[in-house]
């Protein structure tokens, strides 16, 4: 494990901290949870609050979308794993402006659980919850049982969109019914090439072997749709369009923002390789592409690969995006 | 009729504490064959801070609240609903009971489970820490409806539970990160499954040495 | 090699095009040279272009800096390998205002004769010309011969520096004093612990044993000053921060700038682990972070590693980092 | 006295070529070792593509023409320029000529030596190109000067290449990346120099073959 470790036990606590640091300009930790990372700009008397969060390792998500116009709180967990209850329950206090909370988070069995208990106990204080559940990875389960897909790349979409969108002073159901809209507008799929390795557990969490790769991987290396033999970039760039835009029924004409994201150990240069074939499908299949993101926007650790998302666009959802945000990662 | 003082019982959090760590590494290799390979790490260091903190002095019920508190505050993923629900349901079941009998344990037994049950929505067969739970307690409750003493019946609960646990290995995961493995699954203990055994056994070998 | 590429002989080009069509709202493909990224706001009458370019698989860099009061233009090389004189001419002519054009570019043998070249060519044609050249590795030679010295991600600094000088209309010789000034300022040391591949060559370009660590590593694998035991996080940062500082002579309360750059697979939470050490030890030496980046900004393909610049500063060069910037990369 | 026409001389820039992609990998292996592994690539790459364009009825001239072309306009790196302006320099000291003698010859390699040095600033023993193509140049120039024939100075010029080429085996490289190797950079030949020799020695065959 050739890495920038101290005591696999601090990582989490070391990131946060040094992502602060970094960003002191634009966030903060809660003060009394170290868990909790808070835009400035946040609590908005007013306003909806937009709180997310999730396992760490997929740096700069969650916490690098904390910011102004983005999400207000993000709830940080261990290295891939959900983050505790308390966390959610105190990112929701934080961020609570008297026009409820919006909590938008992936579709992971723990974060279910954990969110679900934060709910109840925000109840109690009488804050005004609602929850959208991103489900945009299509090789997770069938069209037919979208709500067991998990949600990957896509939530970075749903985050903007319900950020733009509280920032206009809507209220709760409005914000919630635009998070709604985006990750249902929203298809990712991700191919691995290499595995990633947990600190704590010290070996891969999982094989590709040399000359494979894994389609339709999942972000902590949940196996995928199919092992095949490693293809050149513009087949791999091919299929990916492919698999999202069949889950898709998207007329001719319609516009949409893309996202492509390395997994962490794929070099830049790949990923735009990626997207110049990528473009040119979707384009190709009479989609015309508004908006876009080439980078490593959701990483898996040191996961080499990429993910793919589509998002299909309307007048408000344009306009959504368009609204400028200030966060470390966008 | 044979029993233990709530109060001095927390040390017996504290010995389920100790096997949970010293099967840390083991816990681990099993989640990382189907699963993400963390289980014994979330384990370790939930119970292992847990351990640390309360009182072996002081009740069960506040072991268990101490434990539930650490798991759901601190350890997050999903053992820290599943489990924190579980001892949180347990503690709440105990109270402020004095004396911990057979009829007593089997009502914090079971609370524990709907707990776990409650929030996890988990199924006998899905290839949880359920399969081990479930004909655990089931088999507490039959070796008491049957007349048999409280120690008769935590070694019946104990051989339930290390038969849920290996009944894991011939089932396909249906929910958790495995789940996804499909067919793949199969063939493979489930971490949870194995955990949750050991807990409800060193439950069981801690109160029988205690019982007076 | 698990990556995404196609003809490894195409992989310079395609990466130049999806790029252009990821960012086409800040840059474009120069009219007949593939080679050459120019920002929209060139060329602007009566300002100071300002030009770089160096080898590719560096991304972000160097395509990725050109933009609005940034980089004008950049020559593209192949892999690790120093544009045409060409190029290098092209760029040149095609950001020049009539105000002169400032070429900034690193401290490599390719570089320097292929911008020599270039520079004789552009003379003909008129242009105004003037160098600076980055030489801010410390590692790569001793101070007392520092034209030796390689450049690596200082160059960022001094890009930022120079593209705000001109974007004030400042002429030739300031934005030329500024860049010198920049680079001046900075110290970069870099640290290798895993190596990459060209996808042409199709194995590593050197080898780091599992458990060593290269300290002083430059931006292609070049050798560094020692191979020593790889050591947990928070050593490995208080090195990199004695070694750059030590090169340094700072007066207690000079404010800095500093840059943690990854080398291309190293995990991103990772990387503020080491910069939240970094931080401390700058600050523990009496010095204050003024303005820090921490991420991806200049990689050499999928090398794991990590790069620290510090910049001291001064009130010019504080003014001008506050000038905004709108390139790809920053 | 023996000579060639410089018309139709283009193929000797075909000839070399072809040694030198026969060579690609060999001269990226040896680049490997002390340098970047991109020797062989580049050269490959830049002498192909000329080889492709050029015309092999036409004059040597024109061919070098078109090669310096290639590797300053496509090729960039540190070849791009050194062999850009070698065969730059080369070209234009042939200029008109219509009949390549051994003078003619020896004052087109002189040049071409010129460029390289005037461009890259290299001396004999810093472990570069130079290393081959000084000896083999002044082994040239000796051999007329002693009178021996356009055929014997050629093949004087080879065995001083491939002699010059094993030098570099024994030096500390001081320019190029290998620079930074110090100490272990030395037992190890330098890429550059074995290019160079390939290039002078297939002058020396292909040249040789077509003396009348
Ligand atoms: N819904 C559920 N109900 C009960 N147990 C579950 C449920 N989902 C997962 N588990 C148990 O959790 C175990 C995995 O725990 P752990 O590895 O610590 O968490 P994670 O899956 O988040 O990495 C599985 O082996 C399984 O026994
Ligand atoms: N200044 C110089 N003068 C002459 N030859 C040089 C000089 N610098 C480098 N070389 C030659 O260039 C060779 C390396 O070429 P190549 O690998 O194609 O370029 P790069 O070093 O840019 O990867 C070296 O082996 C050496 O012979
Ligand atoms: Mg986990
Ligand atoms: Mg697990
Ligand atoms: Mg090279
Ligand atoms: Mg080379």
């Amino acid at each position: 494990m050739q890495r920038f470790i101290n005591d696999p036990d601090d990582i989490v606590d070391e990131t946060v901290a040094g992502f602060v640091r970094a960003h002191h300009n634009m966030v903060r930790i809660h003060d009394t949870n170290p868990r909790v990372v808070l835009s400035h700009t946040t609590p908005k008397i007013g306003h909806v609050g937009i709180v997310t969060g999730g396992g760490s390792g997929h740096e700069p998500a969650f916490i690098g979308y904390a910011g102004k116009n983005m999400v207000d709180a993000v709830a940080v967990g261990e290295l891939f794993s959900s983050p505790t209850a308390k966390s959610f329950y105190d990112a929701i206090k934080s961020v609570d402006g008297g026009a409820g909370v919006a909590v938008l988070y992936g579709n992971y069995a723990g974060d279910n659980m954990n969110v679900k208990m934060a709910r109840k106990m925000a109840k109690k204080d009488g804050i005004t919850i609602e929850t959208v559940v991103a489900n945009d990875d299509v090789c997770s389960a069938p069209a037919s049982e979208r709500e067991k897909r998990r949600g990957v790349a896509g939530e970075i979409f749903m985050w903007k969109i319900a950020g733009a969108k509280a920032s206009t002073g809507a209220p709760l159901p409005d914000v919630i019914a635009a998070a709604q809209k985006a990750i249902d507008n929203c298809r990712s799929i991700g191919v691995g090439l290499g595995p990633c390795t947990l600190p704590q557990v010290g070996h891969p969490n999982f094989e590709i072997a040399s000359g494979k790769m894994e389609v339709g991987i999942g972000h902590h290396g949940e196996p995928g749709l199919r092992v095949e033999n490693l293809k050149p970039a513009n087949q791999i760039a091919e299929d990916m369009v492919r698999t999202v835009l069949e889950d898709h029924t998207l007329l001719k004409g319609t516009e949409v923002a893309v996202l492509v994201s390395g997994l962490g150990a794929t070099p830049i240069n790949e990923l735009y390789v990626l997207y110049n074939r990528i473009e040119q499908q979707i384009e190709a299949r009479g989609l015309k592409v508004h908006f876009q993101l080439v980078g490593n926007y959701f990483t898996s650790l040191e996961m080499v690969g990429a993910t793919l998302t589509v998002m299909a666009l309307d007048d408000d959802l344009k306009s959504c995006l368009a609204v400028e945000t200030a966060s470390p990662a966008l | 009729m044979q029993s233990i003082s709530n109060t001095g019982a927390g040390v017996i959090i504290q010995d389920i504490a100790a096997v949970i760590v010293e099967n840390k590494a083991h816990l681990s290799e099993i989640d990382g064959k189907i699963g993400d390979g963390d289980h014994g790490v979330n384990m370790a260091k939930g119970f292992g801070r847990a351990a640390d903190r309360l009182d072996p002095l002081g009740t069960l019920t506040d072991a268990l609240g101490v434990l539930s508190d650490v798991l759901m505050g601190e350890i997050g993923g999903s053992m820290g609903p599943l489990y924190g629900m579980t001892f949180a349901d347990m503690a709440d079941d105990l109270g402020t009971t004095e004396t911990i009998d057979a009829v007593a344990f089997a009502s914090m037994i079971r609370a524990g489970l709907e707990g776990v049950q409650d929030i996890g929505a988990a199924k006998v067969g899905d290839k949880t820490m359920i399969d081990t739970f479930v004909p655990a307690v089931d088999a507490f409750d039959a070796a008491i409806s049957q007349g048999k003493s409280f120690s008769e019946a935590l070694a019946a609960m104990k051989i339930a539970a290390e038969i849920g646990r290996d009944s894991t290995v011939d089932l396909v995961a249906k929910l958790g990160r495995a789940a996804r493995l499909g067919e793949r699954s199969r063939g493979t203990l489930d971490a949870g499954a194995v955990s949750c055994c050991i807990i409800l056994s060193t439950f069981a070998d801690s109160i029988t040495a205690r019982l007076s």
